[in-house]
Parts: structure tokens; sequence; C-alpha cells
């Protein structure tokens, strides 16, 4: 059996790494999480007296933003499967502008909070900031790895760059359901 | 091995193809899983001579009752530092550092890592955090809080100088580079076993360092969210652990020993696959009950994961909470038990041949199943909230990290001495080492369940003439010297025969895995043609291995059209592409510099250059993966 | 009874179940006991402890049943191996199967350890 | 193998003042029952394995090959290390479940409760219901249930009195409870067992149990406020502590002096010890401690009044031996 490349039955290796990733990052949203759950049962109060329960539709609404903008990103990465490098380009292009548009309403909520409440005031404040920093960095690195994206392929695509686009829409789908968990976290006060 | 011409032409292309770049800077920029490993061996045990020297020190410090060689502030820094270099930067790099990175590629008939580039990274990485970490200790700003550094000691108002920063970011350094190859490993064991290598045709060393991995990759983030909290409540003032303003100590002990107990199956998991490599080896039979050593190897790292409550019996936790926990720490007995009793069966079956590798494996089963024993009673709540904290645990954890982690490590490194310089040590020598090494262990450790069960607390820089404490912590330290000196002898041993031992040939023990199979030192390649694989001891299939030289010669999976090595299907093996590897590349040290740079800015608090690293990290990343190859 | 050497898609949805499905259905119990055992003991205080046992009760029952059925999976599979049934040329589904059998047993033990723990420890005494 | 060693190391070291094997109540007895079982059971199970490597050692010359079958090592691994450790754990589980309701802490309130308060490096001692405070040495009643209420100032401490009981963490914002019902008066060594900083190898107490009788003529005594001195000397010393400073740390009830940072000296005369068991309490240590604590005890939060003149050091020591 001379050594050609036979027909794929498996992920590429790109792809695999980013799924190890992805259950890194996991458990890293999990335990931040566990760690805010484990906070509010500590204390009767939550939010304690004097800071105002998180509004639920903002960020609700910028949730499910950031889920939608996980389609184009499949389609781009259904494209680029089947080589057609401008599909997947348009489909990026328009993947980041959702996620650009909703990481810049997400600062503006999150200056806003900050100018009303101050991370160092309780342990409520701090985990709240906490675990909205660590899902806006996870978003912004996401976007850095688009405009990487967009960069490589306007020139050509090739298998490798195939397997980045296929690994960053993956990493996309984690970053948008764990956006829904920390939404569900962040705005439990208000169930 | 290489017999006809066409075959000598292929090896020579080979060689050019696989070449290395000489000299130092070839160091610097290697790729080779080789090269990357004996760079982990000589920066662990470097680091396993500093561990070393900070446990002398304390030893001396506590021969006698109030004794003042050193006083408590040096003290802790030393029992701290001693802690977490042996744990963090010895017992973990040296086992996956070295061995697993050096043995796994082979051991599957691989050619290189799947991602051989982050491999270099991960080294890297290493050698920056402990060198930020060390940096630390030479500023006098070393931490002093344990190496579990419960808050609120570790929080800033009652551990103000730096040092507790040293060891929050020094870790997370230390993290990132032990995630990523964590992620290594389970790519390669999953992608690049040789066709036809099912999973139950996998060495078991593989399943360790599988289990290991898995472990890693689940367990790290706990530490790095403890770690960042702790970070940013020393730093701007948050509030996670300070009762009084909502946050809750045990947040911190409970987030550290998500990760602790885990970690401790990290540690002595690789020791495991060691010793079921070892043990058919000099046996000359194959493990019993191949099946149930695998598995048991994956449940430890599994139930691993849910134990981590019998570290706070004593914190006054609701019973029926502890008590999830305390049968979870009996069950994880099980699958450690079908290992002892397998590795024991093998060797009964077997005809034993007593050689210092096989001698250090006997020292671990005995130190494993001691330990292990005295591991259980700590499992039993009423027990362990007697002996939590005393000398009783140090005891039991030096038994379990030293006997039942590091005397694998210890055989290995005699083991496979001969396959990594090509040369072989000296035999007498080794095994008077072992019997220095196992009396030296035993009169260091044994006498320290003694002063436990008198009620004398851990980390104590001194204690009372009147309790009778003296003797047993006199033993301890003769002991401790004694081992010294055993591991001195060993050192010179290896050290010497490295350069004057006697050639030692491809496989001088008769060895069951693949890397037996190839060259001693192996080629730079390790296979010149992909091995045939048909069982978990492919090179005791003789007929496998007598078609390589025909295959060979027929240019059958040579694969020399560059960096190339076969990529499989996870499960089954099934030949599936032939994948590209990236040649050696001066970006990842070069990445490694500038994060620890970027860490040590946040630790002198220049946040802003520490955002021009990080500017800078991003840039080199992106330049890394300019020149990628074709295929994915 | 079907032959399963006519169903491949049977075999490899067993296998992976007797696998799976104990280390799963343990850790459901630990996560749901253990929630449970801090949120009632932490607000109700020493008398929370009472309402705690049914719910232990039927936590473990429901892990008990799971495990044990994919223990069952596991046993006939491998016994299925033995009499050939499989066509198994890589020796990987005896493998697995010997595998998921020794899963069950540990993992049934466990969580009848946690059962009989949680259910005869009263509550919140710390 | 030095394992066997352990019976005759302990035997001899049982009755030291501080160890496990040397329970002074029931909690303490059933733990140390407990122990002696799970090292006997270990002791078996070390020698089966110990039995199966010596076979392996003895048989290594047989002749023949060895045997590739796995039938009858699969007997012994399944049966060794699935079946036997399935049955012992069962055992040693209900054995655990059977000792636990003794170690925990007390269901209702006592008879008595005694506050014991953690700081960095000592204990403080309070008897609610009366004015009665003290550090480091904790009286008792023998046979009587008492409920000590561990709590702490600033660190992790950990209460533990290895002949009375389990030990208990002192966790901040957490009253943890443990049960002192010692039968038999006598003093009993415990010593702080979690990490607390530097002078945490120096942080012991004594738990002295008197008969019930003695006990309550002890605290009607330190219920009282400290009595004024009656020599010169006193007086003098009186007069040096409140001006010199030490009023801003220690508390001497019927003065002025009410510091909470150290220890309440108001009957520091009637003390075994001072430092949290560090040196005896005589006058010639008091004046040594006084002018150079550190020296002693490393670490200490209190100041060295070297710079007194000798005289009024003297007076200082008089004085505070003084209030009985």
């Amino acid at each position: 059996m001379t050594a050609t490349a036979t027909r794929r039955n498996a992920r590429p290796n790109g792809w695999y790494g980013m799924v190890i990733l992805v259950a890194t990052e996991a458990s890293l949203f999990g335990t931040l999480m566990a760690s805010y759950v484990y906070l509010r049962f500590q204390t009767a109060v939550w939010p304690p007296h004097g800071v105002a329960a998180p509004s639920a539709t903002a960020p609700t609404v910028l949730a499910l933003v950031l889920v939608a903008s996980a389609l184009p990103m499949a389609y781009a990465a259904h494209a680029a499967d089947r080589g057609r490098r401008r599909a997947a380009l348009a489909g990026i292009a328009c993947a980041l502008v959702i996620q650009a548009v909703y990481l810049g309403f997400q600062i503006h909520l999150y200056a806003d909070d900050l100018s009303r409440l101050s991370p160092s005031r309780d342990a409520y404040a701090s985990i709240y900031f906490t675990l909205l920093a660590v899902h806006h960095i996870h978003v912004g690195v996401g976007i850095l790895l688009d405009l990487w994206l967009l960069a490589r392929l306007s020139r050509r695509l090739t298998p490798y760059r195939r397997t980045a686009v296929s690994a960053v829409a993956f990493y996309w789908y984690f970053v948008a359901i764990v956006g829904l968990f920390v939404t569900a976290t962040i705005t439990s006060p208000t169930w | 091995m290489a017999v006809g011409t066409a075959a000598r032409e292929r090896v020579e292309r080979l060689d050019r193809i696989w070449q290395e770049r000489p000299g130092f800077t070839g160091w610097l920029t290697t790729t080779d899983h080789k090269r990357i490993g004996i760079l982990y061996l000589v920066t662990s045990l470097a680091f396993f001579a500093a561990g070393g020297v900070e446990a002398l020190v304390m030893r001396t410090q506590l021969a006698q009752a109030d004794e003042r060689v050193v006083g408590p502030g040096t003290y802790d820094q030393l029992m701290t530092m001693h802690g977490v270099t042996m744990i963090f930067f010895f017992v973990i790099p040296l086992s996956i550092g070295f061995f697993g990175n050096y043995l796994v590629p082979l051991m599957i008939g691989a050619r290189d890592m799947a991602f051989p580039r982050m491999n270099a990274l991960s080294y890297w990485l290493y050698l920056g955090s402990g060198i930020l970490l060390y940096s630390g200790l030479a500023l006098g700003h070393a931490p002093d809080a344990g190496w579990f550094n419960y808050v609120p000691l570790a929080s800033r108002k009652f551990s103000p100088g730096t040092g507790v920063d040293f060891y929050a970011l020094g870790l997370i350094l230390n993290s990132v580079s032990s995630t990523a190859a964590a992620a290594n490993f389970l790519v390669t064991i999953g992608r690049l076993r040789a066709p036809g290598m099912s999973l139950n045709r996998m060495p078991l060393f593989c399943f360790a360092i599988l289990a290991t991995s898995f472990s890693l990759v689940f367990a790290l983030p706990a530490l790095t969210t403890d770690l960042v909290f702790l970070e940013l409540s020393r730093k701007f003032g948050l509030h996670f652990f300070d009762v009084g303003r909502g946050g809750n100590p045990l947040l911190w002990q409970d987030l550290f020993w998500i990760f602790g107990h885990p970690e401790v199956y990290i540690i002595v998991l690789p020791a495991f696959g060691i010793a079921t490599s070892i043990i058919p080896t000099f046996t000359r039979r194959r493990m019993a009950a191949f099946p149930l050593v695998a598995l048991a190897e994956l449940l430890v790292a599994f139930i691993g994961f849910g134990v981590w409550v019998h570290h706070m019996f004593a914190t006054g936790l609701p019973e029926i909470a502890m008590i999830f926990f305390a049968a979870a720490s009996l069950i994880i007995v099980i699958p450690s038990g079908i290992q002892i009793f397998a590795w024991c069966m093998t060797m009964v079956t077997g005809k034993p041949e007593y050689r210092t590798p096989l001698l250090f494996i006997v020292g671990f089963i005995l130190f494993f199943v001691f330990g292990g024993l005295s591991g259980i009673m700590l499992a039993a709540i009423p027990f362990d909230q007697q002996v939590t904290d005393t000398y009783f645990v140090v005891a039991h954890f030096h038994y379990v990290i030293w006997g039942a982690a590091v005397f694998p490590l210890l055989g290995g490194l005699f083991y496979w001495f001969p396959k990594v310089t090509g040369r072989m040590y000296d035999e007498r020598l080794g095994q008077t080492t072992f019997w220095l090494v196992f009396i030296g262990t035993n009169v260091t450790f044994f006498p320290m369940h003694i002063s436990g069960m008198l009620g004398m607390p851990r980390r104590v820089w001194t204690y009372p003439g009147h309790l009778g404490w003296g003797p047993e912590n006199f033993i301890s330290t003769l002991g401790a010297f004694f081992l010294t000196g055993g591991l001195v002898l060993m050192a010179v041993n290896l050290v010497v025969s490295r350069f004057r031992g006697p050639l030692a040939g491809p496989n001088p023990f008769g060895g069951a895995t693949l890397e037996w199979a190839t060259s001693s030192p192996p080629p730079s390649y390790n296979f010149a043609v992909i091995p045939k694989v048909s069982s978990p001891y492919a090179t005791w299939d003789e007929d496998d291995r007598e078609t390589d030289p025909q295959r060979l010669e027929r240019g059958d999976f040579v694969l020399e059209g560059g960096h190339l090595t076969p990529g499989t299907t996870p499960v089954d093996g099934h030949m599936d592409e032939i994948l590209a590897m990236p040649e050696e590349s001066p970006w990842p040290i070069t990445l490694a510099f500038v994060a620890t740079l970027g860490t040590a800015f946040i630790l002198a608090n220049h946040l802003i250059m520490a955002a021009a690293m990080a500017a800078l990290a991003a840039a080199v990343l992106v330049a890394w993966h300019s020149g990628e190859p074709e295929a994915a | 009874m079907v032959s399963l050497a006519r169903a491949p898609r049977l075999t490899t949805l067993l296998q992976a179940y007797g696998i799976v499905a104990p280390p799963l259905a343990w850790t459901v119990q630990l996560v749901i006991g253990y929630g449970f055992a801090i949120a009632a003991c932490g607000e109700g205080g020493v008398s929370g402890g009472i309402g705690l046992h049914p719910w232990q009760g039927t936590v473990a029952l429901v892990a008990g049943l799971v495990a044990g059925s994919a223990w069952g999976g596991a046993l006939w599979l491998h016994a299925a191996t033995g009499r050939g049934e499989i066509d198994d040329p890589l020796g990987r589904v005896r493998f697995l199967s010997t595998i998921g059998i020794v899963i069950g047993v540990i993992f049934l033990t466990l969580i009848a350890f946690t059962a009989a723990g949680t259910l005869t420890t009263h509550g919140c005494r710390e | 193998m030095v394992p066997l060693g352990l019976p005759v190391l302990l035997a001899t070291g049982c009755n030291s003042n501080q160890a496990i094997t040397n329970p002074a109540t029931r909690p303490a007895r059933d733990i140390n029952t407990l122990w002696w079982a799970m090292f006997a059971g270990a002791m078996v199970v070390f020698a089966v394995v110990v039995a199966l490597l010596v076979i392996a050692f003895v048989r290594r010359g047989r002749p023949g090959e060895p045997s590739h079958d796995d039938r009858g090592p699969y007997k012994v691994i399944i049966g060794g290390g699935l079946a036997a450790p399935i049955v012992v754990l069962a055992i040693l589980f209900g054995f655990v479940i059977h000792v636990m309701p003794a170690t925990s802490s007390p269901p209702g309130p006592t008879k008595l409760t005694v506050d014991v308060i953690g700081h960095q490096w000592f204990w403080e001692v309070r008897y609610p219901g009366t004015p009665a405070v003290t550090a480091d040495e904790i009286h008792i009643p023998s046979g009587t249930a008492v409920d000590v209420r561990a709590t702490t100032v600033d660190v992790i401490h950990s209460f533990w009195v290895p002949r009375l009981n389990r030990k208990i963490d002192m966790i901040p914002g957490q009253a943890n409870r443990i049960e002192l019902d010692a039968p038999d008066p006598g003093v009993y060594r415990g010593q702080c067992s979690e990490f607390c900083g530097v002078g945490h190898a120096q942080m012991a107490f004594y738990v002295i149990v008197q008969p019930p009788a003695r006990f309550r003529a002890w605290l009607r005594v330190q219920s009282r406020p400290a009595a004024t001195p009656t020599t010169t000397a006193g007086l003098l010393g009186r007069r040096t502590f409140l001006t010199v400073g030490c009023e801003d740390c220690h508390a001497i009830r019927g003065t002025s002096a009410a510091g909470r940072v150290g220890p309440d000296l108001t009957h520091l005369g009637s003390r075994r010890t001072l430092a949290a068991l560090t040196i005896p309490n005589t006058p010639r240590m008091l004046y040594d401690w006084i002018s150079n604590p550190q020296a002693i005890k490393p670490g200490a939060r209190m100041p060295g009044f070297a710079s007194l003149p000798a005289a009024q050091r003297h007076a200082l020591v008089a004085y505070l031996e003084g209030l009985r």
C-alpha cells in the first residue's frame, strides 16, 4: 500500500487541538460559574443591599446576537470545506461585523456598570465583573482570530487554512454557547 | 539494518531531511521531541537539586528540638519553595516532559509529536516560569505561605510581600505550559499512532500518559481560576475570599483541591506507566490482565476528580457533604489494587531478572502499597480529622510521591539510559544506588509516621524537646543525608557512563515496546520505515520486525518526501492521511520569552508594559503561523 | 435475540454506553447530592438534615439503575464476543467490553457506598 | 522492613502528652481503636503483597519459559484487586460511619460553653456569661460536656488537643464547635495545626481539666478584676504598665488598660506558661520576655522593652506576677 493520502475519515489535528483548548476553557468557565453559585449560597442577600439587580434584557439580547453570529461562521466553515474561498471570506467578514458590534455594546455596558458599581465593593461585584471580563476577553481573542483568517484567506485557500476556518468556527460555537451560560449566571438574581 | 543500496539511499535522504541545526542555536530552535525531552531532563534535574538542598536545610533545622539553624521566616520560604519546586518544577516536568515527550512518539511508531513547535513552547514556558519563581527567591521575596497557600494568610493583609505574587504568576505561566503539553499528548496519542495500532495494541505507558493528560486538561483551569482570584484580590482589592465582604476563604480551598488532588494523580500516573514498561522487559512476560491495567490507569485519573474534599475534613463541613468524598476516596483504592496485583502476578508468572530498573520497581511497589494503605486511612473521616496537617500526612505523601512516583522515574532513568545515550550504566553501582536510596527513603520518611502520631504538626520550624519528637526527627535528618549520598552516587554513575560507558546497542534489555526497535540513540526521524504493529509488544513480534528491512528496501511507508508522519483514526488506528510536520523554528522560544517578560511586568505592576508584551505576543503568534505547510 | 454480528451500530453503542454511563451516573450523583447537602445544610442549619435522605435515596437509585444497565450491556457484549458473534478483527470490542464490566462493578460499588453513607449519616453536624 | 518496627517505636512514645495513641476521652479512644484496626488490616494487605514479591523472587530460577496464560493471574487480580478490596472497604466504611457521631460537634447546647479565639500566635479564651478572659490555658470541669466554640480574628488556625478529640479548623466568619468531655482531671497539651505564619510552631495551649468544684473556684477568681498591688515595686510596675504603652495592646480588668491586640493579663500570675506555652511563667523568664521577645519567639508582634531601665522592668515583672 503506497503512502498516498486516502479519503479522510478522521478530523485534522488542528481541529482536535481546538477541541482540547475548548475543553480547557469550558473547565475554566465551569469553575468560574461554580464560584459564582458558591458565593451566592454564602450570603442570604444576593445582590447585597444597595446594589441594583442586573437588568436581564440587554445581556440576554446580546447573548442571542452572539449565538446568531455563529451562523455565518458555520456557513464560512461549510464553504471553506468545499474550497469556495470567496464565500468563506464573506461568511467570516459578516460574522466579524456582528461580533465587533456585540463586543462594542458589551464593553459599553461593562463601563456603565463600572461607573455605578466598583468591583472591589464586595464578593458580588468581584465575581460579577471577573466572570463578564473573562468572557469578553474570549470574544476579543475570537475577533483577532477572525482578522487573522481574513488576512490569510484574502490570498489563497490551502488545506491548512481550511482546517483553521473549521477550528475557529468551532471556537465560536463554544464562545456563543458559554455566553448563554454566563448570561444566565449573571442574570440569575433576576429569576 | 539497511541492507540494500536503495535502503541506504533512503536512509541518507531521511537523514538530510530530518537533520537538526548543529550547535547551541540548534537547541534553542529545536522541535525534535527527543531534544526537547533532554532539555526537560536537564532542567528538571537542576530544579530537583534546588528542591533537595531546600529539604536538607529544613531537615538540619529540625534535627533537634529548639534548633536555630534558620529562623521561622526563612524556614517558611524553604518549606514553600521545596513543595512548589518538587511538585511543579521537578516530578511533573521529568515524568511528562522527559519520559512522556521522549518515549510516546517512539512507542506509537510516530516521527514526532502532533504539534512539535507547541512542544518546544511548553518547554520554554516551563523554563521561564521556573526562572521567574527562583528570581523571587534570589530577590528575597520567595513565597512563604505553604505550597497550597491558604487564604487569608496568603491575602495582601497577612502576606504583604510580593512572595505570594511570584507564586501565583509563576504557577499560572507553568500551568499554561502543562496544558499545552497535555493537549499535545492527547492529539499525538489520538492521531499519530502507527497504522494498525488500535487502542488495545497501544503500550500501557501511553495509557498512563493519556490519563495524565486527561487530568491535566480538566484540573489546571481550577488552579488558574484560583490564582486569578488571588491576584485580583491582592493587586486590585477584589473580594472573593474576605468574609467581611461576602467572600469565603473555603472557596480558595475548594478550587485549589479540585486541582490539587488530580494533580497528585498526575504525579503518580506516569510512574505507573514506567512500571508497566519495565516489568514485562525484566520478567520476559507480557503484562498480566492488560485491559484491566489500562482501565485502572484511566479510572484513577477520573475518580481523582471526585475526592478533593478529603483535604478539608477538619474545616467543619456538614457530615453528609463529607461522606460523598470519603466513599470516593475509599473506592479509588480499587484501580490501584488491580494494578498492584497485576504487577505482582506478572512477576510471579514471569522469570524476573533483578537488575537495577526492576529493583527500583520492586521498591516502588513496596512504597506504593505502604503509602497507599496510609492513604486509605486518611479517607476514614474521624482518623483524618485527627492526623490531617500532622507529620503522619507528610510521611504518607512522601511515601507516595517519593516512593511511588520518583522511584519509577529513577528506575526509568537507568532503564532508558542506554536508549538515550547509546551507552550502558554500571550495573553494580546501579544496584548499590538502589539499596542506598531504598534504605535512605525508609530511614528518612518512616519516622515521620511516628512523630505524626505523637502529635507533631506540619510546617513547624522548631519543636519542644519534651514531647518525644526528638529521636524521630534526628533519624529523619540522618536518613535525608544518607539518601542524598545515594542520589549523588547515581548522578556520578550516569554522568561517567554517559561518556565512558560501554556501547549498549539497540536493545540491551530485550525491551518490548517500539523504542527498542530503533538504534540507540534513535535517529532524528525515529523510524526509517513506519513499523507494522500487531500487539502492544511490537519489538517482541519478530515477524513484524523482520518485514521492516524489506519494506524499507521497497520504499513501503518510508515517507521520505519531507517531515512526514502518518495520521490515523483515534480508536482503531486505520491509516487516514500523511501529516507534514513543521521543522525547527525560533518562534517558540521567542513567544515564551515575551510571555515570561509580560508576567514579570504584571508582577512589577507595570500593566502598560504587560499589555505591550501581550500585543507583541500576538504579533509573534502571527509570525509563527506565517510559513505554514500545505497539508493540514 | 437479534444477532449482534448483523448490528455493528448496536455494538459500538453498547460498548460506549458500557464505558461512559457508570462514571457519568456517579458524577451526577456526586454533583446533585453534594449540591443538595451544601444548600440544605447551609441555610437549614442542624434541622435541614432530615429532608435530605429521600432526595439522596432517589438520586442514588437512578444512578444505580443507569450504571447497572450499562454493566449488563457490557456483560452481554463480552459474552457475545466470546461466542464469536461479533466481527472483531483487532480484538478491540473484546478489550473494551472487558473494561466495561470492571467499570460497571467499580462504579456500582461507589454509588452503593455513597448511598449507604448519605442515608446513614444524620445531616448537618460538622 | 522498618514498618514492622512501628509498634515497638510507637509503644515507647505512646504516653507523650500530645499523642493520638494516648486517648483520654471516648471520641479519642474510638479514633485510636479505628487507627489500630486499620493498622492491623494494612499490615495484612502489606504482607500479602510482600509474599507475592517473595514468591516471584524465589521462583525466578525455575526451568522453562514464563507462561503467558492469563487465566491464573486474572483470578488473583480480580480476587485480590477487586473483590477483596470491596469487602474490606465496606467493613472499613461501616466502621467509619459508626465512629463519626462521637467525634462530631455537639448536637445541642451543652452545660458549659467556652469561646476560644485564634490570634496570630496565641489563644484568647473567654467564658460566656462571666467576665473571665484568659489566654493559652483553657480550664474545664471534668466529667462535663464542654462545647468549645472555635473562631479566629485573622488567619485560619486549627484547635487540636489530640488526647481529647479530633481537630477543628478556625475559619474566619465561621464558628466551628467541638465537644470536650474529659472524665479524668489533668493537663492536656494541644497545638495549632493549620499553618498560620511565622509563629505557627510556637502556638500551643493547655486544656486543664479540674474537678468541678475546683473549676468553679478557679472561674470565680478569674472573673474578679485585677488585685491592686500592695508593694511599692508593684505600684511602680502598674504605673509603668499604664504609661509605656503596654495598655495599647493588653487589657487588665480593673485598670484603664483595655487593649485587645495582645492576650488579657488580668490574672497572668495564675498562668503556668507565657507566650503560648513557649516558656514557663517564672519572674526570670517574664523579665527576659519583656526585654527581648524576638529572641524567644521570633516574629511575635510584641516590641522589646530593653530600652526601659532594668528597675522599671523588674517592677513590671513584680506587678504582673502579683496578678494572681
